[in-house]
């Protein structure tokens, strides 16, 4: 029976929408799912992941496409909020070295001394960077991380030589591949890459919300994860270059050969069936006690961040 | 100095900037112009695309908020920090005891301060005009604070001796006496009201100039950047002619360069 | 003419004191640390409906003793008296014109005649028709519009004057206020006051360098000693009959011997206050 | 009032802000002390940290970066200001022309500049600096520019009769006419200049108080955003003491309030 | 006595003209629009080493004159010219007294005095030196730290004359530079001025309102009509002989008989004036 539709009107907040990151998001957007599915969705774009999820908490958004991480972290603040789709398996960052350093620099082992481009201190990038290092034998602070923004800045601070490492997510990345100005060392974006740093899947972008509004309003977010899965399987299905043609030409990085190569490059991350795995948790609770010293010995109580109901339901229809 | 001139002169200032610009991006004369075209776009683009948005007319829309915001900062703003200003000014009891705080709020730094607004005034356009608030505030605060106390001696004492209650002073003597001041604040405070909206967008919101900006920087859609601003800054200065216009009203009894007629 | 003995005021039965500056002493604190003694205690009192002008050489503390009385400045010892209760803050039952410019440039002529009237209530049509009045009765009926950079030095303290007069003050002190002006205006202005000051009970101090004038329109002459450390060191009741003529009175014989006894008296202090002016 | 008196009370209202916030955020009063807590953190936590900063010794090297910053900042910015403000002010032609270009600039979000000024600064402390340039230059410049025109006419026409040249009047009746108006925008700028170094570090950087906040932003360590804030702050109130002790050497002739010794 | 032609100085053969008002005419732009006509065609020579008194009333534009000749003002019509030349820009050669207070707040006297020496390359400690050798002749050897505020407004004056003074200018103007000062002071700054003025070949433009002042210091007293559109009405030759004791001058026939003859011709223009100012 289909329950009567609690709330209309969903405001959802996301940091950097035009990153392929939020791809999902975007074509909901653009391809009507969410009016197909009877919602009215605003979209606020923040400055960053966490400014989307402060806003979450206080309250100037339902919901949140942002990373699963969040919902770990806000376990140990109290707070309760939960996934209830993954939008992307794999984090799609990747790890390069500038040229001219790339026969000194093979892998993370090479990082010690050097100066590691990342968007923000403490943002998800300079959190795998230390992790990759932490992995090759090395401590986090080895290696100086320097906050580079998003934008044309990582890119010039790649290209100006300010930094020899970067450690950051497409369209940046796909920008500094196209000019041959790096040579990727770890690729998040793919399977193989993913596997080969956290030894399995490693959930990414996922829909959060407070675990009381999706208590209070179940159709809502039936009809909302509805409109992401719709999403994740259209993906799935088109071409990079309809992908490409689904998205504003604003989002072209000023060139659609290079935004079609970055869609290609990244396609694979993007989630399967919507569901985080109980796998990919654990590697990301890993990664959070390895890397910071306060969650060493804290208690996460994964089955609480994620609920898989209104995926699977989705999926059956 | 006529005003056509005056306005041929201010055009062929612009007119240099663009042909600078021009040349930088499409000739290698200041360096790789692919390089240049990445971060700096060309002028040809930026109109055009400035064309375009207005053409298409959604541009409106993110003006019209961007504008509500900026004009609603500055008028809270300006208006708070000219009373607060005097307030200070005349209880110097007060302003001693509140003064290393005024200075440690200026002290913030705003985009630290987004989320908090946000929290309280949601991701609407409040949180926007807050943020202006914060900016411009501060500004006409201490040149108003400054322009009362500078109240020529004789000019108060005067006042007060003509029976002037602190009201009227304040009317009569403070306010037209710390003008000048103020406009002077005012005229810095416009750019900041502006810069606080926009910042406010950009760091987030579903509409307004900032983000168009913020939208156009995440994909290196450095052209929309910067036709952002200079759809910005087109827009400052008609607010900022708004307060000359303005400022040269109430200021008519000021002496002008002393010469006579012809 | 009569020398008063200093302070002889305090004879009993006589009128109420407008003002009385009892024991009063002024000192500055100096910018680069110190003080000058600007006027050391001085007992002065001026009656209701008495006109007194305060004469003394140039810097003796003329304008600081009229600070004192208007609240303006605070004694360093003594106390003021306004009708007599102690005044603390302001004097608010007084009239004063300034010695320097202090119209408030951005208000027109008219509007700085009016505004003494405006702020005490009277509707501002009143006002201004009253101030246009009396900027007619300085002689500026055609300059009510002109802002005060845009007068002359003599127009703009007549506009002064206009400003205190008009609201009508039971004390009026007054600080050189006919000092940019011509003989001739002068004597108009000096009449003007006198009529008023005549029709109403008034208390005037009246500052001047101009001893004709001062003894041509008061009824006491007051004589400060050159500074630092200045003292009333004389005080004439000028016997001349009121009401007076002050454009022929110069020819009465009163005038003339009251005059040369003063200005005696006066030439010394002034040779003295040069003199001491020199030293550090 | 005393010194003594004067500080008491200072310390009071700072002791009833952090007592506010300590009810706050650890009873119900106020709303949820969890969410308070989330976005607030505590003023326990926040005095801990600070401890554990200063005792730990680290926060002194990203300190010493932000001093430096913004010193630069200050300095530059303020020295830019007043030297092109005096230069407008001359130079009315000059000023008519550029003024558009000047108000515009000024309306420039400095956000936006960021990633530009990092292009041609490197990530290093000068790009930062530059920031805080954008902030304080248009501040003092808009305050120095409108104080020249305030001199007193008498007196300018009195030095200009006693044969001064152009160079003369600047520092013999421009500058010293022009300094409260200076040092009211220097009183602002103060804060702005760190403004700007923290937003610089904020945006992208390696060291210093902007780096801290961020970090400590970037993984909800709110505890890390406050202290940071209120290190900052103080550091703020230090630097606008000295300024104000400069100040008031500098205006020693101007008459205070009319009183005479006791 | 003689009563000049007006512009009588145009014979041949004439001492050279330091300042030249040839058909000078000026009009002010009112703020409301419309235009004022201070000052119509005035034609006057002053040549070196000739001391010219002018008089008139209140308003007339005697400043504006002043202004005109100090190239501070651009007259409407006709030119200024100095030692000969057109003037354009300032008038470098000339020195100016103002009529209200233009002293740098910011300097103490002694810097005000010496800023004058300082700008002309002098060295900073002969300038104070002489500065301060100056303000002892102004009466003000013990205020040389006092910053203008800290001063009466004689004091103040004496500053400015003192400013004026020590840079010894060719031209010198001065617009009512004892108005403030009491009688005694005022003599003895007459007296000053006059030993500076004969020991040295300056022209003097002299702006007062006391006409027995006038008579006592100046060549040539000058007189304006009331304004608007004042004009020059007379021009009287003092004929008292020089070297001049100014305190004892008055006692001269000579004096009384050109006083007279002054003052009648004044007076009626002043009435004028007075009765101007009525009308819009
Ligand atoms: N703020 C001050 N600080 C120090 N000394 C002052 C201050 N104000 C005035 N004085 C001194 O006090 C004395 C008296 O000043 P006051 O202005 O009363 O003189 P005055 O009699 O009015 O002289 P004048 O006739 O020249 O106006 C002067 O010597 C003056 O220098
Ligand atoms: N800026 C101005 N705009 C308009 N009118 C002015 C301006 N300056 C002066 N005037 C007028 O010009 C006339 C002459 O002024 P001026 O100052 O020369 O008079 P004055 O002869 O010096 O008078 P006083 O003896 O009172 O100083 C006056 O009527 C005055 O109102
Ligand atoms: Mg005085
Ligand atoms: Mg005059």
């Amino acid at each position: 029976p289909v329950q009567a539709q609690e709330k209309k009107d969903v405001s959802l907040a996301v940091g950097g929408k035009p990153l392929l990151y939020y791809l999902p998001l975007t074509i909901a957007e653009r391809k009507g799912f969410f009016k197909e599915e009877g919602l009215n969705v605003e979209i606020n774009d923040l400055g960053g992941g966490s400014k989307a999820l402060q806003a979450l908490i206080g309250g100037s958004v339902d919901v949140v496409t942002g990373a699963y991480e969040h919902t770990l972290r806000m376990q140990q603040k109290g707070q309760d909020i939960r996934a209830v789709a993954e939008l992307g398996r794999f984090p799609a960052i990747v790890i390069g070295v500038r040229k001219d350093l790339a026969d000194k620099v093979k892998s993370a082992k090479d990082f010690k001394g050097l100066k590691i481009g990342v968007t923000a201190p403490g943002s998800s990038t300079a959190m795998m960077a230390q992790y990759a290092m932490v992995k090759a034998g090395l401590a986090p602070s080895d290696a100086s991380i320097i906050g580079v923004g998003g934008g044309a800045s990582a890119v010039a601070a790649v290209k100006q030589g300010q930094v020899d490492v970067i450690s950051h997510l497409d369209p940046v990345i796909a920008k500094l591949e196209a000019d041959k100005d790096i040579v990727t060392l770890i690729d998040t974006r793919t399977e193989q890459g993913t596997k080969d740093l956290f030894g399995g899947s490693n959930p990414a972008a996922v829909v959060y919300a407070k675990t009381d509004f999706i208590e209070k309003n179940p159709e809502t977010t039936q009809r909302l994860v509805n409109a992401f899965v719709k999403a994740l399987n259209w993906i799935r299905t088109a071409s990079p270059e309809e992908i490409a043609a689904a998205v504003p030409d604003e989002y072209h990085l000023g060139d659609k050969g290079l935004y079609v190569a970055a869609v290609k490059s990244s396609k694979e991350s993007y989630s399967r069936d919507a569901i985080v795995q109980k796998a990919g948790m654990e590697s990301v609770v890993g990664m959070l006690k390895t890397l910071e010293p306060e969650f060493a010995n804290a208690q996460f109580d994964t089955a609480k961040t994620f609920d898989p109901r209104f995926v699977e339901k989705a999926q059956k229809r | 100095m006529s005003r056509t001139f005056l306005l041929l002169l201010q055009v062929l200032v612009a007119v240099v900037i663009v042909l600078l610009w021009h040349v930088a991006s499409s000739t290698g004369l200041f360096g790789d112009p692919k390089t240049i075209r990445f971060f700096f776009s060309t002028p040809v683009d930026v109109v055009t695309r400035i064309g375009t948005w207005f053409a298409g007319g959604t541009i409106w829309y993110h003006l019209g908020i961007t504008l509500l915001e900026s004009a609603l900062a500055f008028g809270l703003g300006s208006v708070g920090g000219v009373v607060i200003g005097f307030w200070f000014a005349r209880r110097p009891m007060l302003a001693a005891v509140f003064d290393p705080y005024v200075k440690a709020a200026n002290a913030l730094p705003r985009v630290v301060l987004a989320p908090i607004f946000a929290l309280w005034l949601g991701l609407g356009i409040w949180s926007k005009v807050a943020l202006g608030i914060t900016l411009v505030f501060f500004i006409v605060f201490f040149n108003v604070y400054q322009g009362v106390k500078e109240v020529s001696p004789a000019v108060l004492a005067n006042a007060r001796m003509l029976g002037m209650n602190e009201r009227q002073l304040l009317r009569h003597v403070y306010l037209p006496s710390a003008l000048s001041w103020m406009f002077s604040s005012l005229h810095t405070s416009v750019g900041f009201a502006v810069v606080g909206a926009v910042v406010g967008e950009y760091l987030g919101s579903s509409a307004g100039l900032g983000y168009l900006i913020h939208q156009a920087e995440g994909v290196f859609d450095v052209t929309g950047v910067f036709a952002g601003m200079f759809v910005l800054m087109a827009f400052v200065i008609l607010i900022d002619w708004i307060v000359t216009k303005v400022e040269n009203r109430l200021l008519i009894w000021r002496p002008r360069p002393a010469t006579a007629a012809g | 003419m009569v020398r008063l003995a200093l302070v002889s005021q305090d004879a009993p039965g006589a009128r109420e004191r407008a003002v009385m500056l009892d024991g009063v002493r002024i000192t500055f604190d100096l910018a680069g640390g110190g003080t000058y003694e600007a006027v050391d205690t001085v007992h002065l009192a001026v009656e209701e409906h008495e006109f007194v002008a305060i004469v003394g050489p140039t810097g003796c503390g003329k304008s600081t003793l009229l600070n004192a009385a208007a609240g303006l400045l605070k004694p360093s010892a003594g106390t003021v008296r306004i009708f007599g209760e102690p005044l603390s803050g302001l004097n608010r039952r007084a009239g004063y014109l300034f010695q320097q410019d202090s119209l408030m440039p951005w208000k027109t002529a008219l509007e700085n005649v009016a505004i003494g009237l405006e702020v005490a209530g009277t509707p501002a049509r009143e006002a201004r028709d009253r101030a246009r009045d009396w900027l007619g009765r300085v002689g500026l009926g055609a300059f009510c519009e002109r802002y005060p950079h845009m007068l002359s030095g003599g127009q703009r303290k007549r506009v002064g004057l206009a400003q205190v007069l008009i609201r009508d003050p039971k004390i009026l002190f007054m600080d050189e206020p006919f000092g940019p002006l011509d003989a001739q205006t002068r004597l108009i202005m000096g009449d003007l006051l006198l009529s008023l000051w005549s029709t109403d009970k008034k208390a005037v101090m009246f500052v001047t360098h101009d001893l004709e004038e001062a003894i041509a329109l008061a009824d006491r002459v007051v004589i400060m000693s050159a500074g630092p450390a200045a003292r009333i060191i004389g005080d004439y009741r000028i016997p001349l009959a009121r009401p007076r003529d002050i454009a022929e009175i110069k020819l009465d014989p009163q005038f003339h011997e009251a005059h040369r006894e003063i200005w005696h008296a006066l030439k010394e202090e002034v040779l003295k206050g040069y003199r001491q002016g020199d030293r550090s």
